[in-house]
């Protein structure tokens, strides 16, 4: 069998698949089964930059197959929106691997074995949503994604995190039964088809109404997408080991709910009636809502973990956002900000997790200090940081400047002036936490000793931060390709 | 137990006449009212009778328990086995014409008789089953506590 | 249908009578069998060829054929006649392949429940109810309907009470279930008492034809069709009438609470649409009002507090019987839609749940069997107990609630767009809350299951201890078909389109 | 309006066994008199079948006439049942000399009543069951104890 984009998108979902079917086998052996995610995380991102190729040059990989439940086809086609997702997802696959074999073993938790399976399988997820060709297959991954994430997310299976899987599960799987699935069917009947289509398929067949019911409907029911009032699932899931959140919770769940976000008003209802319902004007401000609310909360949270997620729950909205506005500019600066607010986002996690394995502290107030013991770590929060509130020269300063771009387009000056705020939030809730690092004196220089040499013990949980955060400045200066290449995602293909 | 001497008396006359008369009306089920519902009933009630003369024991040893469940699936199996038999000669469960190919209606009056006779069977035996299980339980309690 | 040639001529005529005949007889004689084994081996033999005859019944209507089978050789009207068509061959061979999968878990677990003496009885009782459930779904003479209802009822309540070795509320549910059976199947006789005033003929196809022709009938057959309807609403367990049956379900020997939640209501079921569909007609109004107006009604009434009702049991059957009340209300609504896409659904939703149910019901019965656990809170630590077990009743629960890749999501699925084709978008919400119900009443167990730590007694963690093979292997069948149908459905979604088009229903 | 119940006085009489039983069954809460109220509500439908297959001036469906000849046998039975189609048409008039009432329905209730019996069977047998194990044949007091057990999860 030839190497074909065909079998390439069919090993998008085999490849973590047969992962996760051989990582249990090797359960007795520690290192053979972490090479065994290694190696898999490879080849899969391998995978991913051939069909990105492919994709770059126009072609649009499909695969069939089947169809269930009568009219319902389970399809794959691989688009720029979808495999932009599934570059991220593939390459942080890699880095995340190498900080929870760190974070794992430094920590020594429990039942790691369960962990890299369910891993496995979340990415196997992840990708079956990036590939998906239509609503269907996309909401079956969805669920999928969900289900293969709450062993993750209740890890340590204790009374917290059962409480924080509980929510976690409710409102996912929750919105997505009650709100997302009815949706789904609700274009099958009203369009006949599910497919992504560029334009999108409800042109011309759907009422007002019904577009602003549907989009409605999607708005809340991508609760992934943790738009605010669907977002507590987000800071409870935080009970899961720092390696589930970084992965996770900065990179696949949450980006896949705003990249469905995103795929939807662009394939499914198309940015000319998406912009003309004024159910869309009305999710936006929502958005900006959450914007500037979950900023508010990150900023009273003394957990690091907790306020990240705050942080993640606000600048999630920011794809919503531009998804809302469905302007040229604001789709391609929600699609940029998947991609720059999940490196900078992971980063930010991963130094989390680090500073949790070395020195054991996950409070904001008991970092007094401690960036003169563990200075790549901070430097790399410092570099995040700096990336998710959008000072160039960092990638996170692109989608700023395209959504700022989309808000002015569509003449909403308040939109504007809530990305201005939030800009300025995010100066307030992040910065300080790397310059208490680096400027305060240590509470208790004795312990910040014993830290230090402690330190090179876990000299893999320190790497892929550092890696992350170069990486998000090195992607400032390619979004001009990447605006290259999403650019066919726009009907007519121009902003 | 000693029954009243009248009653054993007309009981001992009336129990064969209640029989004959069950199996008259399983005969002239044919040409009358009558079948093997109604016969199993009476002929049952023939046995009843007996032991609620000279009771339940004495009934027990002219009819033991272990024939009345046999009589039960014999019944059944004698209906069942009637179509049986009719499915290995080639036609229609319980489709009697073919047990005489040479004269439908003969067949028919002879499969109907192995059908009521099996109806016979089963419902005196269920009858008398019914009976049995009831008036064999020892009550735990006494009677005034009822 | 290129199987269609390993089944003889003669049985894909003579099946229809035979699938029927086999365990009647058949179960006559267990009654009466010396050992329980020797009893077990002949149930399982028999539930086998019924098993295999209604397979080859099944591909004789999936080519598209039916078959009217003369009892006695007496023509219809005037005789009685067995019928298999579109629409009850999936029925059939639901109710043969599960009395089989029961069967063959009832080895272990009859044992268990039942007292030695009366084993040998029960799977006789066992063969009879399946004769019954069989004959009701198969038989196209509405009086014969009747008869074999009652055949497979009364079967059931002695099954039911045969629990009472383990828990002597049996007792009262089984004769709760009698009280209420009983006034349903006369509800029924009562009916067709009017119907045959009306059209003087019970075969079910000619009172539909003369009812056609009297364009709906008088009082008299509406009348009988609303005493039809209560008495099969009974026994179907439509809310409201629904009582006896978490208390039935709850009691009753597992083996009988498997077989009875995946079949007994299910043939209930298929009588009410072979009733309200094919014998009346949606066409007259009144079928039509009842139809869209109580089923609908009931069926969301059902879903909505049988959900919630599930949610606040202590006993885990009891939460189980409570969903099924509410998945009854599935198969309604999608009846109630009356048109082609709403009958699929609903039928499709008949067949995935009896998959779905009987697979959980299998897992609870291996707890019980294992450690005697019935209650919600003595699931602590099951997952790490019995695992394979509690995964089967992990993923049945998974299907339950309608996640995607299991039977449930097929029928949720169908059920919504049907709903949307007809224009009842607040039907789609009534089934996705309820969906969202069935998250917590099923995610309580399976929390409980997994994170609490197995209970200590004398001081020792509970060691872990599987449920046999023979229980684990009917269930992980179960659990495989949920998610087969789940990955590929076509085959109950053909299915469920063939019953539809026998049904007809309005375009 | 009171002709029309008299005219009709044996659905009166089945409506009114109907309703009896239907309510002994539910008002009573002795385990017995339930079974004894299905037993009327059951009867009051025998009653009702039966009084169906009557025929006006229809005599006993017995063959009167000869019936050596199987073949006559089954062609009488085959007028029988035209005959059951058009009873509730009204006028049952048709080639046979003989007017005979519809037999079919007594066939049919004797099947139910069969089923009556044995229903009647169990539900005595449960009863005495019941009496054993909960000591009692009243429903509340059936219900309280399950009730508690319920509660506590033990037979206390």
């Amino acid at each position: 069998m030839s190497y074909t984009p065909e079998l390439a998108l069919a090993l998008l979902l085999i490849i973590p698949l047969v992962a996760s079917v051989l990582i249990p086998l090797c359960r007795r052996h520690a290192n053979i089964r972490e090479a065994v995610t290694l190696i898999s995380a490879a080849l899969l991102l391998a995978n991913v930059i051939y069909l990105v190729k492919i994709v770059a040059g126009g072609a649009r990989p499909e695969l069939h197959l089947g169809t269930f439940a009568g009219k319902f086809e389970i399809k794959f086609v691989l688009e720029p929106l979808g495999a932009v997702f599934a570059a991220i997802a593939s390459s942080l696959w890699i880095i995340n691997t190498l900080f929870s074999i760190g974070y794992m073993r430094g920590n020594e938790e429990k039942n790691q074995t369960r962990f890299y399976a369910f891993v496995a399988i979340a990415i196997a997820a992840s990708m079956g949503i990036a590939a998906s060709g239509n609503l269907i297959t996309l909401f079956v991954f969805y669920e999928v994604l969900t289900l293969s994430t709450f062993p993750l997310v209740t890890h340590k299976g204790d009374a917290k995190a059962k409480r924080g899987g509980t929510i976690y599960a409710l409102i996912l799987m929750g919105t997505s039964l009650g709100l997302l699935l009815p949706a789904v069917i609700g274009v099958q009947v009203i369009a006949g088809t599910t497919d992504f289509m560029v334009g999108g398929v409800l042109e011309g067949k759907a009422s007002m109404l019904a577009v602003s019911i549907l989009l409605f409907l999607f708005a809340f029911g991508i609760g992934k997408a943790a738009l605010m009032p669907v977002h507590p699932w987000l800071p409870n899931a935080m009970v899961a080991p720092t390696p589930v959140s970084a992965l996770l919770h900065a990179v696949a769940v949450v980006k896949a709910g705003v990249f469905t976000m995103l795929k939807v008003v662009t394939y499914t209802f198309g940015p000319a009636i998406a912009t003309g319902s004024s159910m869309s004007t009305i999710l936006s401000w929502v958005a900006a809502f959450s914007i500037v609310i979950a900023s508010i909360i990150a900023m009273r949270q003394d957990n690091l973990k907790k306020r990240l997620a705050y942080s993640t729950v606000s600048q999630l909205s920011y794809v919503t956002l531009g998804a809302m506005l469905a302007t040229g500019y604001a789709i391609i600066g929600g699609a940029l900000q998947i991609i720059m607010h999940a490196w900078g986002k992971i980063t930010l996690f991963m130094c989390a997790g680090a500073i949790y394995t070395v020195a054991h502290r996950g409070e904001i107030s008991k970092l007094n200090g401690l960036g003169r013991t563990m200075p790549w770590v901070f430097g790399a929060f410092l570099v995040g940081s700096l990336s998710i509130i959008g000072a160039p020269p960092m990638g996170g300063s692109w989608p700023k400047f395209f959504l700022m771009a989309g808000a002015i387009d569509s003449e909403k000056a308040i939109l504007l002036a809530a990305l201005i705020v939030s800009s300025i939030l995010n100066v307030i809730y992040l910065i300080p936490i790397a310059v208490r690092g680096f400027m305060r004196p240590p509470d208790d220089p004795a312990k910040d000793a014993v830290i230090a040499i402690e330190r090179k013990k876990h000299r893999w949980v320190i790497i892929p931060p550092v890696l992350t955060a170069l990486g998000a400045f090195i992607l400032f200066f390619f979004a001009g390709d990447m605006t290259d290449f999403l650019m066919p995602i726009l009907p007519g293909g121009e902003f | 137990m000693t029954p009243h001497v009248i009653l054993r008396v007309v009981s001992k006359l009336l129990i064969p006449l209640i029989a004959m008369f069950a199996f008259y009306v399983q005969f002239h089920g044919d040409y009358g009212p009558g079948g093997g519902f109604q016969a199993g009933v009476i002929l049952a009630a023939a046995v009843i009778l007996y032991a609620l003369i000279f009771g339940l024991d004495e009934a027990k040893k002219a009819i033991p328990p272990s024939w009345v469940r046999i009589g039960m699936t014999l019944g059944v199996l004698l209906y069942g086995g009637t179509g049986v038999v009719t499915w290995l000669l080639g036609s229609e469960f319980l489709s009697y014409g073919v047990l005489t190919p040479d004269h439908p209606s003969h067949g028919q009056h002879y499969g109907i008789l192995a059908v009521e006779l099996g109806v016979l069977l089963a419902v005196a035996s269920v009858m008398l089953a019914i009976f049995y299980a009831f008036g064999s339980r020892q009550p735990e309690l006494s009677d005034e506590d009822w | 249908m290129g199987m269609l040639e390993f089944f003889p001529e003669w049985l894909q005529y003579h099946g229809a009578a035979l699938a029927v005949v086999l365990p009647l007889l058949m179960g006559a004689i267990c009654a009466i069998l010396p050992s329980e084994r020797l009893a077990w081996i002949t149930t399982l033999i028999v539930v086998s060829i019924c098993t295999v005859t209604a397979f080859g019944l099944l591909l004789v209507t999936f080519g598209g054929e039916s078959v009217i089978y003369k009892m006695g050789g007496w023509d219809p009207p005037k005789g009685i006649s067995y019928v298999i068509d579109g629409l009850n061959t999936p029925v059939i061979f639901l109710i043969s392949a599960m009395a089989l999968l029961t069967t063959l878990y009832g080895l272990p677990s009859v044992v268990a429940e039942v007292e030695p003496k009366k084993r040998a009885p029960f799977y006789g009782a066992f063969l009879i109810g399946v004769a019954g459930l069989l004959g009701m779904v198969v038989t196209g003479d509405a009086f014969n309907v009747f008869v074999f209802l009652e055949v497979s009822s009364i079967s059931t309540y002695v099954l039911v009470a045969m629990g009472a070795s383990r828990d002597r509320r049996a007792l009262a549910a089984a004769y709760r279930y009698l009280i209420l059976g009983s006034i349903g199947a006369t509800f029924f006789v009562i009916g067709l008492g009017f119907l045959y005033m009306e059209t003087g003929t019970l075969n079910m196809a000619d009172i539909g034809r003369k009812l056609q022709e009297l364009e709906g009938g008088s009082r008299v057959a509406m009348v009988a069709f609303g005493f039809i309807t209560v008495g099969l609403g009974l026994k179907l367990a439509m809310f409201p009438l629904h009582m006896w049956l978490p208390g039935a379900y709850a009691h009753a020997p597992s083996f009988v609470t498997v077989f009875l939640a995946s079949t007994a209501t299910k043939a209930a079921l298929y009588l009410m649409l072979r009733f309200s569909f094919t014998v009346f007609d949606v066409s007259f109004d009144y079928v039509l009002t009842v139809v869209t107006y109580l089923f609908t009604g009931l069926g969301c009434a059902a879903m909505v507090l049988g959900s919630l009702q599930a949610i606040f049991q202590t006993d885990a059957r009891r939460t189980l019987a409570y969903s099924s009340v509410a998945q009854v209300g599935y198969m309604l609504l999608g009846v109630g839609m009356a048109t082609s896409l709403g009958l699929t659904a609903g039928y499709v939703h008949l067949l995935n749940h009896a998959v779905i149910k009987g697979a959980l019901f299998f897992a609870l019965g291996a707890f019980w069997y294992r450690y005697g656990i019935t209650r919600t809170e003595d699931f602590a630590g099951l997952g790490k107990m019995m695992p394979w077990t509690m995964g089967a009743f992990t993923l049945g629960g998974l299907s339950l609630i309608g996640v995607p890749l299991t039977a449930g999501f097929i029928s949720k699925l169908q059920l919504a767009e049907a709903a949307l084709q007809r224009g009842w978008g607040w039907a789609v919400f009534v089934i996705m809350a309820t969906s969202i119900l069935a998250i917590i009443y099923i995610g309580r167990l399976i929390l409980t299951a997994y994170f609490q730590a197995p209970p200590e007694i004398d001081g020792e963690v509970v060691k872990r201890n599987e449920a046999p093979l023979m229980m684990l292997i009917p269930m992980w069948i179960l659990v495989a078909l949920s998610i087969t149908i789940g990955v590929n459905s076509d085959f109950v979604v053909q299915a469920g389109q063939m019953a539809a088009e026998v049904l007809g229903g309005i375009s | 309006m009171f002709s029309a119940i008299f005219e009709n006085f044996h659905y009166t009489i089945v409506i009114i066994l109907m309703m009896t039983g239907l309510y002994v069954v539910f008002s009573s809460g002795n385990l017995i008199k339930k079974l004894v109220g299905l037993s009327v509500f059951q009867t009051s439908v025998f009653l009702l079948y039966i009084s169906i297959g009557k025929v006006r001036g229809g005599q006993p469906p017995i063959l009167v006439d000869d019936h050596s000849s199987g073949g006559e046998h089954a062609s009488a039975a085959t007028n029988l049942l035209a005959g059951a189609a058009e009873v509730p048409a009204g006028g049952a008039h048709h080639a046979s000399d003989v007017l005979y009432s519809n037999p079919l329905p007594h066939v049919l209730i004797l099947t139910a009543i069969v089923v009556g019996v044995a229903t009647l069977a169990i539900g005595l047998a449960l009863t005495v069951r019941i009496r054993e194990v909960y000591g009692s044949i009243e429903e509340d007091v059936i219900n309280e104890i399950d009730y508690r057990y319920n509660l506590e999860g033990t037979d206390s």
